[in-house]
């Protein structure tokens, strides 16, 4: 249905190309003009980014947005608030916070970050720790956050926080978005076992939030994470991305180059790429059907199936590389990384260890395929239905 | 490198829902577990009456094309149905016969023979099986010892076939044999003079084999039309496919045993599958099932571009054989005792897959094909 | 400490030599000297074929009987009842019970098996259902018990029942010796996937016991199955084999003789060959430290490492095979085994299944090195201080 | 196959007890984690004084006949020593100088050149280093590029050499070369003319290591006495041994350190370590550093049977490397987003794992060399 659209939507992207030729306008500029006339989330409603359509307009517009020329530069710039933030606000914000925050997240004016994991709460997230206390029309916040990606460049923070700590777990949970330049946000680097960092520490003392900062009822946090998780995890390992591409691409590279010839190498490699291809196919045949409204379970195991095929495709890459293998180029520095597509080998190496852990544990992927999909029976449970505060925990 | 174009959608057409369905009724009417079990302790491991009616459905000559009596259609149909027989171990000459035997006569024979040899196959009236290996190692193709001379006007065979499948109920013989003038396949009658079919005991008592030893005996014709070895090179990669969609519906009944009776079993008074032992085994076997299908349904998608064939089929045959005997395996571990009695069912499939992931090449060997492909 | 104690002993053995001269005795009544002089269980006491002292005086006895050319046949053909249930007597029983039992099980005169799987019960042993009912000075017997090797041969069974349905699972069992011969009790050959029978189902239809032939106290039974399970578990992988031996030596002649010479199936058979190698070892080492009394982690990881191995090399060298790995020579038949070392490939591919499966699952003997051998904690337990007939089963 | 008669027990000697606990109370309190950390970030890698107290505990030379100012033990009191260094992944040229620099000398030095050689290296005077890998891949020792040639009555030598450890902080290179008269090693002073160490950027920072190019360097003598490569790869495989015992340190380490954390760390409520699939995971990190502990310990038992320890330490290369590697990694997944933080010390022993199974030969490469002791 509502192909009937189409020229609507195509007029209105000409008419933007019209109005701010790429190239020739500010990148910011061209992404509020975008949002005004809608071409920003086609499915949101109008005025606030959108036209009320369907997902796959959009898809038509970026692409067409990209063969005119212009910057999409902006989902990457603002990756948490573009593909998260802004879905959890069209799903749980009033009108007035999306017309206070869209706009300049679209146009990358403001980034955003997300904060839900603590040293505390990995794969358990619901077990946060972090309070917030109710003070007249503010709230007080005091807790850790932690694996932040953009924090210390963020204006804005989807952080969730415990408000009752006497009801179960899941119910306790409250919220908000907080301004990252609010005093006591304190932003520290958190290196990795590659020497970069990519992710920051976030500590909040006696933090103040106004209440029309919260976003849905009080008490109904978890519902609105789960919203954002749930873009998460599409997010990763999703996508179906070509032949040979990523790290199985580098180690036919790193094969070729090295001339090696070893047929037992070689054997390990094609194992390797025919794990890599059926993955692909896995998620093109996912998003296909996705798209014909068919969904299978054949979309639930990319997030699971990349972690492990990273992991294994890269330590056999550096292997490939036999004693060059134990360099490490460019060495530890401590550093903010610049953001690249592919690392080198070796740092590939150790940057994929985490991809079994980030965005949900490979073990909590399993239950999920395990309970969700095959429905399997869930453990016993002893956290389940005990206040927060009783909760074994450490 | 370059992604292949895929044409063909991933949704099921109302044909091949009507494929799927019909077959599942008619196997689980006509073929029940039961019935395998039976016909599995039986000499001849089949019936002919099972293959009349199958021919009644049009499956013996589902991808013959119309003007030779077949069903004309495709190899993405024939995988549906070849899933559907892998959920429920079908014994007997199908995949010998509808796939093999039917591939390489589509790809070698003139227009007289296809004619004549792909209707008979279509109507039923004949099994055909390919007899194209003679050692145990390599599943070599190209250089036959079994050599075809002249005599008094026809080809006569002498040689040794191994694994020939379901040859103890074939009509025709499709042998693989040097002449001076190059290989050739030539058409000899399963039944004739100088032919002797020795079933072998198999590993997979559902699908039977035997080792034919020719002596001098008549072919009637030869298929030689085109590039021989790379005619029977891509007839085997079509059976590599199809047989790869066998084996996805195997490792899916397997997967589903699993898990029904990891919903039912308790120990210590949880259902085993509430433990992440079993649970996240389960989950394992959904991920490679499903990656083994995404391969097999690649690879029959892509039959018309041969070069993108000779990587999509090694590719299903490694992934599908490699799920299948997996998941077969961890669906008895899954089980426990009863799963190790001759009275349950998993071994038919653990069998089943074992047996297959050696027919047109070992796992190892199907990756050495794909590096060749890629030029890896 | 008591090496004082050989001279002693091999006397005795002289003794029996010259008495009964191996070779030229009838075996059983050669097996009933050696009882009678106490050579049978060095370690049990005077007069129930013992000499109360250490283990490691009976493995010099064999080793000098075998060497004068003595049968040590009785150990396997009455497996379960010299290496297991001689152990059980010894630790539970009456005097009395002994001097009934303990002389013809060493001769073999009466053949002993063991019934504690049920349908129902697999690892979780204790879950089993079998009910003995008090009438009197007997016990009425109803159940059914698989998995029970000799069962066809055997004149008496070590069997455990629930007296008690009302106490927790552990609590309301009760071990008895039951007559094999007695009426009610009915012996069905199981069939493997080999299609061969090496085990048994027992059907007991109100089978009748004596309460004298009930072993320790009634309620006991867990404590006594426990004896019998430990003495298993050792006797399974405990004992070191010589180096290429077993399949993976068989793996090795495969490869010999096929002439096979693909690297990469090379590099497989070395891989299992190394890890077989490492198991063997480990074996070697445990038995030498326990030996010095020192025990260690090394010893409990054989059962674990022999399934995994046995069932990775036989699938191997199925595979070694090629297309000949497709064949079953000998066929399908349903029979009853010949005891043998060694099955051929085939047929060793598919009995190595139930490795993982029989005498202790391989996820049973995972949770046991988890929790006893490194001390984590247990799972939470539903059926622990329930009465039994509350626990749900399925 | 005839086992191979294992002289040495297992059980420990109260001088390997005494070894065991000194070496854990030194490393505890002179090299402690921190200290690790501070040296890896250092530009150097190592203080000098710690291998002044090194020499003085006797480590240096430890294998070192006391006729040549040695402590005069075993390969087995040695392994002991690495096993506790592993567990601490102490930094430093111990490896390099004092087995394998150590064992090179023992092997091809005649007596003049072991008296002072050894003399110097076990006082901790000098410390060497091994220079013989050329290629990256193929850890070849048999064919060096690099050339020893006559000038003025000495020999010199040109050519490169990579991966060679811990360089920087040595005063003897004992590099390979080939001269008219065959292959030799060469004692070259570190610091001297014509010969240019340049540390690397390495993925262990706790164990460095340089390129060396020599050109036209003076060597101050060589050592040549026997078959210099049979008795080079002699020394290597002592090395290999050694290393592997210092991997089993390490592994056990890491598996310590996976457990204590699933012990306490607690999610929904539960200490994760009641989950099976880190239970299990942690039983499986106990199984595989056993085997790999098995294998190093035999290896360092049998090191004056050298047709055995030509099986005994390739198969305890590959074992210790694999498990190490194993391990490390596992160790880091089940701490989760704390183990990837460079504040843990989780990646300290991945990175020493991973590079440490590179160093003398791939696990694939020992098997390999396995394959050939075994005839396979």
């Amino acid at each position: 249905m509502s192909d009937a659209d189409y020229p609507r939507v195509d007029a209105l992207v000409d008419e933007l190309i019209a109005e701010c030729p790429p190239g020739k306008t500010d990148d910011i500029e061209f992404w509020g003009a975008q949002y005004d006339k809608g071409l920003a989330w086609a499915w949101h409603p109008e005025g606030f980014g959108g036209l009320g359509l369907e997902r796959r307009h959009q898809t038509r517009v970026n692409r067409r947005l990209e063969e005119a020329g212009a910057s999409i530069e902006n989902r990457y710039t603002n990756l948490l608030g573009i593909a998260m933030g802004a879905g959890v606000l069209d799903a749980h914000a009033t009108d007035e916070q999306k017309r206070r925050w869209l706009r300049p997240m679209f146009t990358t004016e403001e980034i955003w970050c997300q904060l839900f994991s603590e040293p505390g709460a990995g794969s358990d997230v619901a077990g946060l720790a972090t309070r917030a206390v109710r003070d007249g029309d503010e709230w007080v916040v005091n807790g850790q956050k932690v694996w932040t990606t953009l924090a210390h460049l963020a204006k804005w923070g989807m952080v969730v926080t415990r408000t009752d700590p006497n009801a179960p777990k899941h119910q306790g949970l409250t919220y908000f978005v907080i301004d990252m330049e609010a005093p006591g946000v304190e932003v520290r680097p958190l290196y990795q076992i590659t020497g970069e960092a990519e992710f920051n520490e976030v500590f909040f003392n006696d933090v103040r939030i106004p209440d029309e900062n919260r976003i849905d009822a009080v008490g109904a946090g978890w519902r609105v994470a789960v919203t954002t998780l749930m873009n998460e995890r599409v997010a990763i390992g999703g996508s179906a991305i070509p032949r040979e591409s990523g790290y199985i691409g580098q180690a036919v590279e790193v094969w070729r180059e090295t001339g090696e010839d070893d047929l037992v190498l070689r054997d390990r490699l094609l194992e390797l790429w025919a794990e890599a291809e059926a993955a692909r196919l896995t998620a093109l045949r996912a998003n296909e059907l996705a798209s014909a409204g068919i969904p299978g379970p054949e979309g639930s195991t990319g997030k699971l199936a990349w972690a492990n095929l990273n992991k294994e495709i890269t330590a056999f890459t550096v292997e490939l590389l036999g004693l060059d293998g134990t360099l490490y180029p460019g060495g530890y520095e401590l550093r903010r990384p610049e953001r690249i597509a592919q690392h080198e080998p070796h740092k590939a190496f150790l940057r994929t260890r985490a991809n079994s852990i980030e965005g949900g544990t490979s073990e909590i992927m399993l239950n999920i395929l395990g309970e969700r999909v095959l429905g399997l029976p869930g453990e016993p449970r002893v956290d389940k239905d005990v206040p927060w505060v009783e909760v074994p925990r450490g | 490198m370059a992604d292949p174009a895929i044409s063909v959608p991933y949704a099921p057409t109302e044909e091949q829902d009507l494929i799927r369905s019909t077959a599942r009724q008619f196997l689980a009417e006509r073929i029940p577990i039961e019935k395998v079990r039976e016909l599995m302790l039986s000499d001849e491991g089949f019936e002919a009456v099972l293959w009349k009616e199958m021919a009644e459905l049009g499956w013996t000559g589902l991808v013959v094309p119309e003007e030779h009596g077949g069903a004309g259609l495709g190899w993405v149909e024939m995988s549906v149905l070849l899933e559907e027989m892998g959920r429920v171990v079908t014994p007997g000459p199908f995949l010998a016969s509808a796939v093999m035997a039917t591939a390489v006569i589509e790809e070698l024979a003139g227009d007289e023979d296809k004619e004549e040899l792909l209707a008979a196959l279509a109507s039923g009236e004949s099994i055909a099986t390919l007899a194209v290996f003679e050692q145990p190692r390599g599943w070599e193709i190209a250089a036959p010892a079994t050599r075809a001379t002249v005599s008094n006007g026809g080809w006569v065979l002498s040689g040794m076939k191994r694994a020939v499948l379901d040859a103890h109920l074939s009509d025709l013989l499709l042998v693989t044999a040097g002449a001076d003038d190059g290989i050739g396949v030539y058409v000899v009658d399963a039944k004739g003079e100088d032919v002797t079919v020795e079933q072998e005991s198999v590993l997979d008592p559902t699908r039977r084999q035997a080792t034919v030893i020719l002596d001098g005996a008549v072919s009637r014709s030869r298929l030689v039309s085109g590039d021989v070895v790379a005619g029977l090179t891509h007839a085997l990669r079509l059976a590599t496919a199809a047989l790869a969609s066998e084996q996805v519906g195997g490792a899916q009944r397997c997967m589903e045993m699993a898990v029904e009776y990891a919903k039912t079993r308790h120990q210590f008074g949880r259902p085993i599958g509430s433990y992440q032992s079993i649970k996240h085994r389960c989950a394992n076997m959904l991920m490679k099932v499903e990656h083994a299908r995404s391969a097999a349904y690649h690879a029959v998608r892509v039959t018309d571009d041969r070069a993108e064939l000779a990587i999509a089929a090694p590719l299903a045959g490694a992934l599908a054989s490699e799920a299948y005997v997996w998941v077969a395996g961890e669906n008895i571990q899954v089980h426990g005792g009863i799963g190790f009695t001759w009275e349950h069912d998993a071994h038919l499939y653990l069998k089943r897959a074992k047996a297959s992931s050696l027919l047109l090449g070992s796992p190892r060997h199907q990756r050495d094909r794909l590096g060749l492909a890629l030029g890896i």
